[in-house]
C-alpha cells in the first residue's frame, strides 16, 4: 500500500523510475506475445513497445516510426516505405526482409488460423523488400493515405525467431509463445523480461533500439480485475497511470490528491442495432424507418453519457466518432430527447397501447423486443429498457453468452434477433467502420442486417478518392443513408478515451500510439 | 453403633421448572458406618439419584439444596462447591448409573483412572500406573487393558473399569448408582461380587442404589426404602424382609413376587399433606391423610415412617 | 484389519465420486449449447475456418464417444487439455492460481478458526451467560453476511492502509528486497482477504464450536470428572474440548475444500489472482478447457478434502481406530 | 397340534467388508408354542433371542429351517399373503415409551391393525377397541383411547401396546421383553396380564433375561446361548435342575429375594460374538467344566435323566419329565436313548 | 406469549421475517420512485428526500431496498421449496427403502455434496443463460443433498422407533406406514430445514448475482451490492449504496437462521442441557425454603 510499500513510481533501482501502468482486466490482459495468437488490446499495448511498426498514429494522424518516410506511386497503390537501420535484441539485423516476411505470411493466412491480425493489411496486394531498408508495399485498388492509419497495427515479427514455426497452414505459429523464452526478441524500445498476461508484466530497454532510448527504467503493465482495483491502486499511488481507466476509474479518483484525469477525443461507438432484414419473419413494424425514428427520439442519450460513463462522453451521433470529426457531417447531429414527439409518430401510425401499456401493431402484435447485450452493459440496458417503456415498446434484455451466435442466429441469416447493442474502438480511417454495415459483413458482424446495393458502391469508391474533400463528402453521404434515411442504426453513445495519470510525470500523450509515445514518457518534466 | 462416616440430615432438594418445581428430596435422613453397605431401593422417579449427586454436590444449578450432608461430622455442603470439591474422589466416589459412559471416549481407561491420583498427588509417574494395574486387577480386568480406550471395553468392562477408577484416590464410601441395570444377569452378578468384596476386603462404606430388592441382599446389609423423596423404611436386609414394618416396603417385596402395586407414584411438583403413599396404601387411616408420619426408629437400626409402623409387627404382606 | 478394510472403502467411494465427476464433467460441457469452437471468446468474430481448425485441435469433429475416451485417456495421463485462449496446457494455467489461493484461504481458515474456536469456546462455557449471548449473537450476525459484502466493508475501511488488490508488489524486485521484505509484502496483500474469509467463517465456527460443546458438556464422561472433583477448566480442557474437536475438525477440513472452491466472490473483490477469479475468467471467455480442467481439479480436491477429514476422524477417534 | 413350529432355524446376518464374515445370530433353533402355552426364551445379550422373533415374525430372513405356523409353512410365503397370518400373530416390543406413535391417540393406535385389516366399520371397530383396552386392564376404556401415549405410566403404556395387539383376536403373542424397562411395581402386572390371556387360550412366545420371571410364569423355558438353544423344558424343571454350565450360571446369578450374600459362581472370559463361533461346543470357552472333546464335538440337545437332575439340588421335588432336554454331554452323558414320543412337540400343561 | 418467552429468538427472527415480508408484498405501494427512475445525480448523498442516498444510476436506494426484498424472498423461498420437495423425498426414500435404493441415492447425494457449488453455478449460470427461473433452480438443485441427508437420518431413526416395526408386523403396507408415521414424523424437521434453506438460498442468490450471472431484469439484493461494486461505490465513497444492501441481507438470512434454530431448538429440547456450568445448585437459605 500507499504508507507501507515505496511506491514504485519512485522506484530508484533503475534509472528513470519504473512506470507503472495499470490497466484493467476488460481492456488490458493478454494471453501471448505472439500477435498471431492473440489479438486482445492488452497485447497490442505490449507488441508497441517490442515489436517495430511502420508507422504510429498520434490521433488520426500518421507519424513516422521505423519508416521514416514513405512515397506514394501508382495513382495510390504502391507505397514504398524507408525504414532506419536496426538489430533485433539478440543482435540479428532488422531489415525489411523482417517486414515482408511478416506481412507476407499473414496475408497468406488471411481469413485462416494465423490471420487474427491481417486487417492492419487490408486491400494490401504485395509487400516486398527492394533493400534492407526499402519497403514496398502495392494496395489492390488506389487508397488513400489514411487508409495507411491500419498500419500503425502492423508490427514486425522477427524472421528468424518466428519462421520455424511457421510451416505447414501456419496453425503451428499459434502454439508458439515468445515469452517463453525471456526476454523476448524484440525491435521495439523494450523487451519483456517478465510475462503475466493476468498480472503483471515487466517491460525493460532493449539496448539495441534504433530509436530514441527510453527515459524509463521499466514499465509495468499490471492487469486489474476490475475498476475498483485499478482506481485503488492510482490512488495508494502504485500505479502512476490508469491506462485507458476509463470513466468509472475517473470518476471514482476525481479530486483525489496527486491524480489528473486527461481525456482524450472519443474514439468509440456504441450503437444499438435494428435488425431490418426484410426476410425476418416477425415484427415487420421494425422495417418501417418511422417506427426507428421513433425509437430514435425515445432514447435518453444524455442520461446515457451521465450514468453510463459518468459523463465522460457525448451523445451518440454517428457510427463514427468524436475523434474522426473531419470526416463526419456537420448537420449529423444526435437525435434529441423527444418522447412526445416519438410517440406522437407511432400514434400518428397507428400503433394504439394495450392495457398493459404496449404498443400493438395494427396486426395485434406486441410491441415487445429483445435487445441482444452483453452483461458489462446491464445499465444500458435498463435505461434503454426505461426510455423504450415511455414510448410504449417493451424491451426485455437477452444477455448472450455467444453474442455473434446469437445475434446472426440462424446460420448468419439474421432472422431471430430484433435489437443488437454493438460497440466498436475505431480505427482512424473511416472506411472500416462503415465497412460493417457492407453486404460483405452480412452474416458477420453486420448486426442491422442491413444491405444496400448504392451504399456498398459508393463505400467501395471513396476509399480510392485521394482527394480528402471529395472523400468526406462520400463518407458523410454513407453516414447520413445509415443514420438518416434508413436508422438502421442508432447511436447511443461515445466514450471518450480516459486516463488517469499521477502528478509528476510527463509525455504521456494519450492520444499517441506507437513507440514513440513510450519513449517520450518521464518523470519531472 | 459406632459415630457415623456419612450422615444426611433433613435433605431437601427443589429442581426449578419452567413452570414452578419440583420438590424432589422432602427431608432425606440417612446414616453410614465405616465399612457397611447400605441399599437405597425404591421405585423409579423417588429420588435415589437425586440423593447421591446431592451428597456429591453435582446438582445442576436448576436445583436449590437445604440441609447438611456430614462426612466425619463436617458439613460438605456448607460453602456449596468450594466445599465439597476437597471431597470428591479423595473422600466421596461414586459410581454412576450408566456407568458405561462414564468415561471419555477420546482417553485412555488408564489415563482416566490416573487422572484423579495425579490431581490429588496420591500416586504420580510410575506409582500412578502401577496402581492403575492393581485397581484393574483389583475388579478382575488385565493390567494390560490400561492403555486401552472406552469402546474397547464390554459393557460389563466399562462397569468395573468405573468402579476401579471410583477407588482411584482410596475413598472411604463409594457411591453406586444402579450400577448394573443395564447388564447381562451374569455380569450384574460379577459386579455385585466385586462390590460386596471391597466392602468386605477395603472396609469401603458403600451405597447401592437400585429399584431391584433382591440386588441389595448380594452386597448391602442394610437398606433404605425411598418413597417419595424421603426414606420410608431402614432396617438390616434380613428385618426388612421378614419383619418390615412399613406398607411401601411390603408392596415392594411384594412386586417382586408378582403383585403389583396399584396406583400411580405421586407426583412431586404437588405436595398433598399427609403420608405420600396414602393414595396406594390399603391400610390408609384417616391421619394418614392429614398426617405426614416422621421417620422413628422401632428398635435398634429399624426406622419406619408409618403411622401403623407399630401394628405392623411379624410376617410379609 | 477392519481399519484396512476401512480405508479401502474410503478410498473407493472417493474413487467412484471421482469418476462421477469426470462423466458429467464431460457431459456438462458437451451438452452446453453450441461447441466449444463456436463459444470461443475469440471466435466471436473468427472466420469459418479458424473455427474448423478449432474444432479439429480440440477433436470436437470425432463423435462423443471417441471424445469420451479421448477425454478419458488424456486424463489417465494427467493430461488436462490445452486452454482454448492461451494454448497453455491447462494444467500450468490452474496450478498458478491454486498455489495462490491455498495460502489465502490457509491464513484466512487460520484466523477464522482462531477467533471461532475463542467465541464457541468462552460461549459453551459460560452458557446462559451475557459471555455466552452476546459472541453468539456477534456470531450468528457474521455468518449471514454474504462474503462479498464482508470484503467490501473491508476495503470501505482498510483501502489506502493495506494493499486491496494482486498478491505481490510487482515491482518489488527492483529494490532487491530481503527475504522478509518479500514475506511482508505477500502477508500485506493476503491480509484483506483472509480477514474476509475468516470473518465471513468464523462466526459459523463459533456456533459449530459452542454446539458440539454444549454436546459434549451434557455426557456422561462430564458429570464423573465433575464427581473426581476436576476444575471447570481441567474439564472443559481434557474432556469437553477434545470430544468436541472430533466433529469440529473434520467439518472445518471439509469446509476447506468449500472455501477453496467458493474463493471465487474474495477474489473477485480484491483482484487476488487465485483459482475461483482463474474459472471466472475462462466462463468469461469460454474457455471449456480450463473450466472443465479446473472444475475437475476442485471437485477432486473435495472429494480429497473429505478423504482426508475421514483419515484425521480415523486418527482422532479412538472408536474407529481399531 | 402346535401354533408356532420353528424347526433348525437359522439366521445369519452378513458383514461388510473383507474377508467375508457372517453374524450366526441364530443357528439351528427348535421349539414349538402351542394354544395357551407361554414359552421363555432367555439367554445372555446377543444371543440371537430377538432376532429369533423378528425372523418368526418374518421381519428378518430366514437363512435355513423351518416356521409353521398353525400347520401353514410361512418360512417364504411371499409378503402380500403373510398379510393374513400377520393378523393372527401379533407383538409387543420391549420399549413401551417407543412403542406408540407418540402424535395418535391411543384409541388410535390400538385400531391401527383393524384399520390395516379392513375389519369392521367404524362403530364395530370402536366397540373392538374399548373392549381390547379392558382386556389388557386399562378402564375406563373409554377415557384411556383419548389419551396420548406422554399421559400414560411405563405400565399403562405397555397395556396399550398391548390391546393394540390383541384387538385382532391373534393366536400367538410375540413379546420381546414386555417388563424389563417397566419398574419392578408395575412389571408384576403386565405379567398377571399374560397369565390371563393364556388361560384364555392365547400362545405367547416371551423373551427375557429375567429368570425369576420365568420360573413363575412361563410353562416351558429354553435357554439360548451364542445362537442355539443349549438347554429347554418346563420351567419349573430347568430353573430347579439346571443341566447345562450356562443354564446353572444364569440360575445362580438370579439374586433372590431376601437372601443373604452368598458367593456366586463366575463364568470366566467375555460374552461371545456371533461372527466368530468357536468350534466344537459353543460355550466350552467359558465352560468351568470343559474339557478336551469339548473342543471338537458340538453337542446335540438331548434328553435330561431326570435322576441327574436329582443330584444336582437334592433339595428339589424331582420331576420326572423326558421334556427337559440339555446339551452338554459332560453334565448330561446320554444315558437315556432318544425315543420318539421325547421328539414330539410339547404339550400345554 | 409463552412461545414468545420461550425462544424470544425465534420470535425476533419471526418478527423481523414478518417485517420484510409485509415491506416486499408492498413495495409497489410504498416504493417511491421507480425501480430505473433516474432521480437525481449518480451517487447523491443521503439527503432528507432519498434517505439512503442514490446509487450509481441515480436511483432512489429505498425504492431499491423495497423492490430486491421482492427478489430476494422469490428466489428464497422458490429455491427452499425445490430443495425441501426434492430433498425431502429423496431423503425419505433413501431412509426408508434403505438397501440398494439408499446406497444409490446417497451415492448420488455425496456426489452432489462434494460438487464445488459456486463453480458449478458459474459454468451452469454461464452456459444455459441467466433468468430468474434458472436462479431458482440451480440454488434449488444445489441445496437439496444437505437436505436429503438429514431427512434420511432421521427417516432411519425413526423406521427403527417399535410402533413403526409393529405397524409393519401387523401387515401394514410401505405407503401407509410412510403416510401415517414416518411422513408426519419428519415435517417438522423438514420445516426447520426449509427455513435455513431459505437463508441459504438468500446467500447464494447474492453470489450469483454478484457475479453478474443473475436475471438482469430483476433487481435483488444481492444485485445492489453488485452494483455498488461494479459501480465503484467503495472508491467513491459512497457507503450508502454499499451498508443498507449488506445489513438487509443479513437481516433477513438472520431472520431465518433464528427462526430455525428455534424450531430445531423445539425439536430436541436436548440442546439446552449440559452438565458443566460455571453456576452449580444453591443453597437455599437455612431452613428458608421449607415451610
Ligand atoms: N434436573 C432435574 N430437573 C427437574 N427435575 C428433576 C431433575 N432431576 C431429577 N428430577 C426429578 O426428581 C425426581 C427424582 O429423580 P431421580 O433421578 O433422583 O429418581 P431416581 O430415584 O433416581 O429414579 P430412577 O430409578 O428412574 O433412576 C423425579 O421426579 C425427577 O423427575
Ligand atoms: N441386522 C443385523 N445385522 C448384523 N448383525 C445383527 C443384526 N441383528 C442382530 N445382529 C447380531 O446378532 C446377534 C444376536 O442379536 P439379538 O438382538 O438377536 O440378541 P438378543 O439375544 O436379543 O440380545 P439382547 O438381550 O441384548 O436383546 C448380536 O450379536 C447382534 O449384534
Ligand atoms: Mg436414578
Ligand atoms: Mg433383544
Amino acid at each position: 500500500g500507499g504508507s507501507t510499500t515505496p511506491a514504485p513510481a519512485s522506484g530508484t533501482a533503475s534509472a528513470g523510475g519504473i512506470l507503472s501502468v495499470g490497466v484493467t482486466a476488460s481492456l488490458g490482459r493478454m494471453t501471448s506475445l505472439n500477435p498471431l495468437a492473440d489479438n486482445l488490446y492488452g497485447s497490442w499495448i505490449a507488441r508497441q513497445l517490442i515489436y517495430p511498426a511502420l508507422v504510429q498514429l498520434n490521433g488520426t494522424k500518421l507519424e513516422p516510426s521505423w519508416a521514416t518516410k514513405w512515397d506514394v506511386s501508382g495513382g495510390g497503390r504502391v507505397y514504398t516505405f524507408h525504414l532506419q537501420p536496426g538489430t533485433w535484441s539478440d543482435g540479428k539485423p532488422l531489415t525489411a526482409h523482417d517486414a515482408a516476411w511478416t506481412a507476407e505470411f499473414e496475408l497468406k493466412n488471411a481469413g485462416g488460423a494465423a490471420g487474427l491480425v491481417s486487417f492492419a493489411l487490408e486491400g494490401i496486394k504485395s509487400v516486398k523488400a527492394t533493400d534492407d531498408t526499402t519497403l514496398v508495399v502495392t494496395y489492390a485498388e488506389p487508397v488513400a493515405e489514411s487508409v495507411l492509419t491500419l498500419l500503425a497495427n502492423f508490427h514486425v515479427l522477427p524472421k528468424h525467431v518466428y519462421e520455424p514455426h511457421a510451416g505447414g497452414d501456419g496453425s503451428k505459429v499459434l502454439a508458439f509463445r515468445p515469452e517463453d523464452k525471456l526476454p523476448v526478441v524484440s525491435g521495439g524500445p523494450f523487451t519483456v523480461t517478465e510475462f503475466a498476461g493476468d498480472g503483471t508484466t515487466i517491460f525493460e530497454p532493449n539496448k539495441g533500439y534504433f530509436g530514441a532510448k527510453p527515459k524509463v527504467g521499466a514499465v509495468g503493465l499490471q492487469v486489474f480485475q476490475n475498476d475498483e482495483g485499478l482506481a485503488q491502486a492510482l490512488r495508494a499511488g502504485t500505479v502512476a497511470w490508469g491506462y485507458g481507466g476509463g470513466s468509472a476509474v475517473a470518476a471514482s479518483v476525481k479530486g483525489a490528491a496527486g491524480l489528473d484525469v486527461v481525456t482524450s477525443p472519443s474514439q468509440e461507438v456504441a450503437l444499438l442495432n435494428i435488425n431490418t432484414n426484410p426476410k425476418k419473419p416477425d415484427h415487420p413494424e421494425l422495417r418501417e424507418v418511422r417506427v426507428r425514428g421513433a425509437m430514435s427520439l425515445a432514447l435518453d442519450r444524455a442520461q446515457l453519457v451521465e450514468v453510463v460513463l459518468n459523463g465522460y462522453g457525448r451523445p451518440g451521433r454517428s457510427v463514427l466518432a468524436p475523434f474522426q470529426d473531419e470526416w463526419i457531417p456537420k448537420d449529423l447531429q444526435p437525435d434529441a430527447h423527444d418522447p412526445a414527439a416519438a410517440n406522437k409518430i407511432l400514434d400518428d401510425l397507428g400503433y394504439k397501447r394495450g392495457s398493459d401499456g404496449v404498443r400493438r401493431t395494427p396486426k395485434g402484435e406486441r410491441m415487445a423486443y429483445t435487445v441482444v447485450v452483453w452483461k458489462e452493459i446491464s445499465r444500458v440496458a435498463e435505461i434503454l429498457q426505461k426510455n423504450l417503456a415511455e414510448i410504449g415498446v417493451e424491451l426485455k434484455p437477452d444477455i448472450a453468452s455467444d453474442y455473434t451466435a446469437a445475434v446472426t442466429a440462424p446460420g448468419g441469416k439474421y432472422l431471430d434477433f430484433d435489437l443488437a447493442y454493438s460497440y466498436w474502438t475505431l480505427s482512424p480511417d473511416p472506411g472500416g467502420m462503415l465497412r460493417v454495415y457492407s453486404c460483405d459483413s452480412w452474416g458477420s458482424v453486420n448486426f442491422a442486417g442491413f444491405c444496400d446495393k448504392d451504399f456498398d458502391a459508393l463505400l467501395n469508391k471513396q476509399r480510392g478518392m485521394l482527394d480528402p474533400a471529395a472523400r468526406a463528402g462520400a463518407v458523410g453521404t454513407l453516414q447520413k443513408t445509415l443514420l438518416r434515411d434508413t436508422r438502421a442504426v442508432l447511436p447511443l453513445y461515445h466514450a471518450e478515451t480516459v486516463h488517469v495519470v499521477r502528478k509528476g510525470w510527463s509525455g504521456i500523450e494519450t492520444q499517441r500510439f506507437g513507440p514513440g509515445l513510450w519513449t517520450q514518457i518521464q518523470q519531472g518534466s | 453403633m459406632s459415630t457415623p462416616l456419612l450422615e444426611v440430615r433433613d435433605l431437601h432438594v427443589w429442581f426449578g421448572l419452567r413452570k414452578g418445581r419440583v420438590h424432589a428430596l422432602r427431608g432425606l435422613d440417612l446414616t453410614l458406618t465405616a465399612g457397611e453397605g447400605l441399599g437405597l431401593v425404591g421405585e423409579s422417579g423417588c429420588g435415589k439419584t437425586t440423593a447421591i449427586l446431592a451428597m456429591m454436590g453435582l446438582l445442576p444449578p436448576t436445583a436449590t439444596l437445604s440441609g447438611e450432608v456430614l462426612f466425619n461430622g463436617e458439613n460438605i455442603l456448607a460453602k456449596g462447591e468450594v466445599s465439597v470439591r476437597r471431597h470428591r474422589w479423595t473422600d466421596l466416589a461414586m459410581v454412576f448409573q450408566g456407568a458405561m459412559n462414564a468415561f471419555s471416549p477420546v482417553a485412555t481407561i488408564g489415563d482416566q483412572i490416573a487422572e484423579p491420583m495425579r490431581l490429588y498427588g496420591v500416586a504420580d509417574g510410575k506409582a500412578a500406573t502401577r496402581r492403575v494395574h492393581e485397581l484393574l486387577e483389583l475388579v478382575g480386568i488385565h493390567p494390560d487393558r490400561a492403555r486401552r480406550y472406552p469402546h474397547e471395553f464390554s459393557g460389563g468392562m466399562r462397569q468395573r473399569a468405573a468402579i476401579a477408577m471410583a477407588l482411584a484416590c482410596g475413598p472411604k464410601v463409594l457411591l453406586a448408582d444402579e450400577p448394573t441395570t443395564a447388564l447381562d444377569v451374569i455380569v450384574q452378578a460379577q459386579v455385585l461380587d466385586l462390590l460386596d468384596r471391597l466392602r468386605a476386603e477395603l472396609g469401603l462404606a458403600v451405597v447401592l442404589v437400585t429399584h431391584d430388592l433382591p440386588v441389595v441382599g448380594r452386597v448391602c446389609g442394610r437398606a433404605a426404602v425411598m418413597y417419595a423423596g424421603r426414606v420410608a423404611e431402614s432396617a438390616p436386609i434380613g428385618d426388612l424382609h421378614r419383619d418390615s414394618r412399613h406398607p411401601y416396603s411390603r408392596a415392594l417385596f411384594a412386586a417382586g413376587e408378582g403383585h403389583f402395586i396399584p396406583g400411580t407414584p405421586p407426583r412431586l411438583d404437588e405436595e398433598p399433606p399427609g403420608c405420600s403413599f396414602a393414595p396406594r396404601c390399603s391400610l390408609t387411616e384417616d391421619r394418614c391423610r392429614t398426617e405426614t408420619p416422621p421417620l422413628l426408629s422401632l428398635s435398634s437400626g429399624h426406622d419406619s415412617a408409618c403411622h401403623l409402623a407399630a401394628s405392623l409387627s411379624g410376617g410379609t404382606a | 484389519m477392519r481399519r484396512g478394510g476401512y480405508l479401502g472403502r474410503r478410498v473407493a467411494s472417493a474413487g467412484i465420486t471421482i469418476a462421477a465427476a469426470v462423466t458429467i464433467n464431460f457431459v456438462l460441457f458437451r451438452a452446453a449449447p453450441g461447441d466449444a469452437a463456436t463459444q470461443y471468446q475469440m471466435c466471436r468474430t473468427c472466420s469459418a475456418e479458424f473455427r474448423d481448425y478449432l474444432r479439429a485441435e480440440l477433436g470436437l469433429d470425432r463423435s462423443l464417444p471417441e471424445q469420451f475416451w479421448l477425454y478419458l485417456s488424456a486424463l489417465l495421463r494427467g493430461d488436462l487439455g490445452f486452454s482454448f485462449q492461451t494454448r497453455r496446457p491447462v494444467w500450468d494455467e490452474l496450478m498458478g492460481p491454486l498455489a495462490n489461493t491455498v495460502p489465502m484461504v490457509g491464513l484466512g481458515l487460520a484466523f477464522g478458526l482462531a477467533l471461532g474456536l475463542l467465541i464457541g469456546v468462552v460461549a459453551a462455557w459460560r452458557r446462559g451467560t451475557a459471555a455466552d449471548w452476546a459472541p453468539v449473537s456477534a456470531s450468528m450476525f457474521l455468518s449471514v453476511l454474504p462474503i462479498q459484502w464482508i470484503g467490501l466493508m473491508l476495503l470501505l475501511m482498510f483501502g489506502g492502509i493495506l494493499p486491496t488488490g494482486g498478491i505481490a508488489d510487482p515491482y518489488l524486485r527492483f529494490s532487491d528486497p530481503s527475504w522478509w521484505q518479500v514475506l511482508a509484502d505477500r502477508l500485506e496483500h493476503l491480509a484483506l482477504p483472509s480477514l474476509a474469509i475468516g470473518l465471513a467463517w468464523c462466526g459459523s465456527w463459533a456456533l459449530i464450536a459452542r454446539s458440539a460443546l454444549v454436546g459434549a458438556l451434557g455426557e456422561d464422561y462430564i458429570l464423573t470428572a465433575r464427581a473426581k472433583g476436576l476444575s471447570s477448566w481441567r474439564i472443559v480442557r481434557r474432556y469437553a474440548v477434545p470430544n468436541s474437536l472430533l466433529p469440529i475438525s473434520t467439518l472445518i477440513f471439509l469446509t476447506f475444500g468449500y472455501i477453496v472452491a467458493g474463493s471465487l466472490l474474495v477474489e473477485t473483490v480484491f483482484s487476488y489472482p487465485g483459482i475461483g477469479l482463474a474459472l471466472y475468467q475462462a466462463v468469461q471467455n469460454r474457455d471449456y478447457a480450463v473450466l472443465q480442467g479446473g472444475f475437475l481439479l476442485l471437485t477432486v480436491a473435495i472429494v480429497l478434502a473429505n478423504m482426508l477429514a475421514d483419515l484425521l476422524y480415523l486418527k482422532l477417534d479412538p472408536r474407529i481406530r481399531t | 397340534m402346535s401354533l408356532l413350529d420353528v424347526e433348525d432355524l437359522a439366521t445369519h446376518f452378513p458383514l461388510r467388508g473383507r474377508p467375508r464374515r457372517v453374524v450366526r445370530a441364530v443357528d439351528g433353533v427348535s421349539f414349538t408354542v402351542g394354544p395357551g402355552e407361554l414359552l421363555a426364551l432367555v439367554g445372555e445379550s446377543g444371543s440371537g433371542k430377538t432376532t429369533t422373533a423378528q425372523t418368526v415374525l418374518r421381519m428378518a430372513d430366514p437363512t435355513a429351517g423351518t416356521i409353521r405356523f398353525g400347520g401353514q409353512d410361512i418360512t417364504t410365503l411371499p409378503r402380500r399373503r403373510l398379510k393374513a397370518v400377520r393378523r393372527r400373530m401379533q407383538v409387543v416390543f420391549q420399549d413401551p415409551y417407543e412403542s406408540l406413535d407418540p402424535r395418535f391417540r391411543i384409541g388410535r393406535s390400538v385400531a391401527e391393525p383393524l384399520a390395516v385389516h379392513g375389519v369392521g366399520t367404524r362403530a364395530e371397530r370402536r366397540e373392538m377397541v374399548l373392549s381390547a383396552l379392558e382386556r389388557a386392564g386399562l378402564a375406563p376404556a373409554a377415557a384411556f383411547a383419548e389419551r396420548f401415549p406422554h399421559e400414560l405410566s411405563g405400565g399403562q403404556r405397555q397395556r396399550a401396546a398391548i390391546a393394540a395387539a390383541l384387538v385382532l383376536g391373534p393366536d400367538l403373542l410375540i413379546a420381546d421383553e414386555p417388563v424389563s424397562m417397566l419398574d419392578v411395581s408395575v412389571r408384576a402386572g403386565v405379567l398377571a396380564l399374560f397369565d390371563e390371556l393364556r388361560a384364555a387360550g392365547l400362545g405367547i412366545l416371551m423373551i427375557t433375561h429375567d429368570l425369576s420371571t420365568t420360573a413363575r410364569h412361563a410353562d416351558r423355558v429354553a435357554v439360548m446361548y451364542l445362537g442355539r438353544i443349549v438347554e429347554e423344558g418346563p420351567a419349573a424343571e430347568v430353573i430347579a435342575n439346571p443341566v447345562h454350565p450356562y443354564t446353572r450360571a444364569l440360575v445362580a446369578a438370579v439374586p433372590r429375594a431376601g437372601e443373604e450374600r452368598r458367593p456366586i459362581p463366575i463364568l470366566p472370559g467375555e460374552p461371545s460374538d456371533p461372527s466368530a463361533v468357536p468350534a466344537g461346543c459353543r460355550f466350552h470357552p467359558r465352560c468351568p467344566i470343559a474339557h478336551e472333546d469339548c473342543k471338537r464335538h458340538d453337542p446335540a440337545l438331548t434328553p435330561v435323566a431326570h435322576e441327574d437332575g436329582m443330584r444336582h439340588d437334592p433339595g428339589s421335588t424331582p420331576v420326572a419329565s423326558g421334556r427337559h432336554r440339555a446339551a452338554c454331554p459332560v453334565s448330561n452323558p446320554p444315558a437315556v436313548p432318544l425315543e420318539e414320543d421325547q421328539c414330539a412337540p410339547s404339550r400345554p400343561r | 406469549m409463552n412461545v414468545l418467552r420461550r425462544y424470544p429468538g425465534g420470535a425476533l427472527g419471526a418478527a423481523m421475517l414478518g417485517a420484510i415480508v409485509i415491506l416486499a408484498v408492498l413495495a409497489p405501494w410504498l416504493a417511491p420512485y421507480g425501480e430505473h427512475e433516474k432521480v437525481g445525480a449518480v451517487y447523491q448523498p443521503p439527503s432528507p428526500a432519498h434517505p439512503l442516498g442514490l446509487d450509481d444510476a441515480g436511483i432512489d436506494m429505498v425504492t431499491l431496498l423495497l423492490q430486491g426484498a421482492r427478489t430476494s424472498l422469490l428466489v428464497g423461498f422458490a429455491a427452499a421449496l425445490i430443495a425441501v420437495v426434492a430433498g425431502g423425498a429423496i431423503g425419505l426414500a433413501a431412509g426408508y427403502a434403505g438397501g440398494r435404493t439408499d446406497a444409490l441415492l446417497m451415492r448420488l447425494t455425496d456426489y452432489m455434496l462434494v460438487i464445488p457449488d459456486i463453480p458449478l453455478l458459474l459454468i451452469v449460470a454461464a452456459i444455459w443463460g441467466r433468468s430468474m427461473t434458472g436462479v431458482i433452480a440451480i440454488i434449488g438443485l444445489l441445496s437439496w443433498p444437505r437436505l436429503a441427508r438429514v431427512v434420511r437420518a432421521e427417516t432411519l431413526s425413526v423406521r427403527e422407533r417399535a410402533y413403526v416395526r409393529r405397524a409393519l408386523t401387523i401387515g401394514a403396507g410401505d405407503v401407509r406406514v410412510v403416510a401415517t408415521h414416518v411422513l408426519p414424523h419428519v415435517v417438522p424437521l423438514l420445516l426447520t430445514l426449509a427455513v435455513f434453506a431459505v437463508g441459504n438460498a438468500i446467500l447464494v442468490e447474492t453470489a450469483i448475482a454478484f457475479l453478474g450471472l443473475g436475471d438482469p431484469s430483476a433487481i435483488s439484493w444481492g444485485r445492489l451490492i453488485q452494483n455498488a461494486f461494479a459501480g465503484q461505490a467503495v472508491s467513491r465513497q459512497a457507503w450508502w449504496a454499499i451498508v443498507p444492501p449488506g445489513l438487509a441481507v443479513g437481516c433477513l438470512i438472520l431472520s431465518c437462521t433464528l427462526i430455525g434454530r428455534a424450531l430445531e431448538e423445539h425439536l430436541n429440547p436436548r440442546l439446552r442441557t449440559g452438565h458443566l456450568s460455571v453456576r452449580t445448585f444453591r443453597l437455599a437459605a437455612s431452613g428458608g425454603e421449607r415451610r
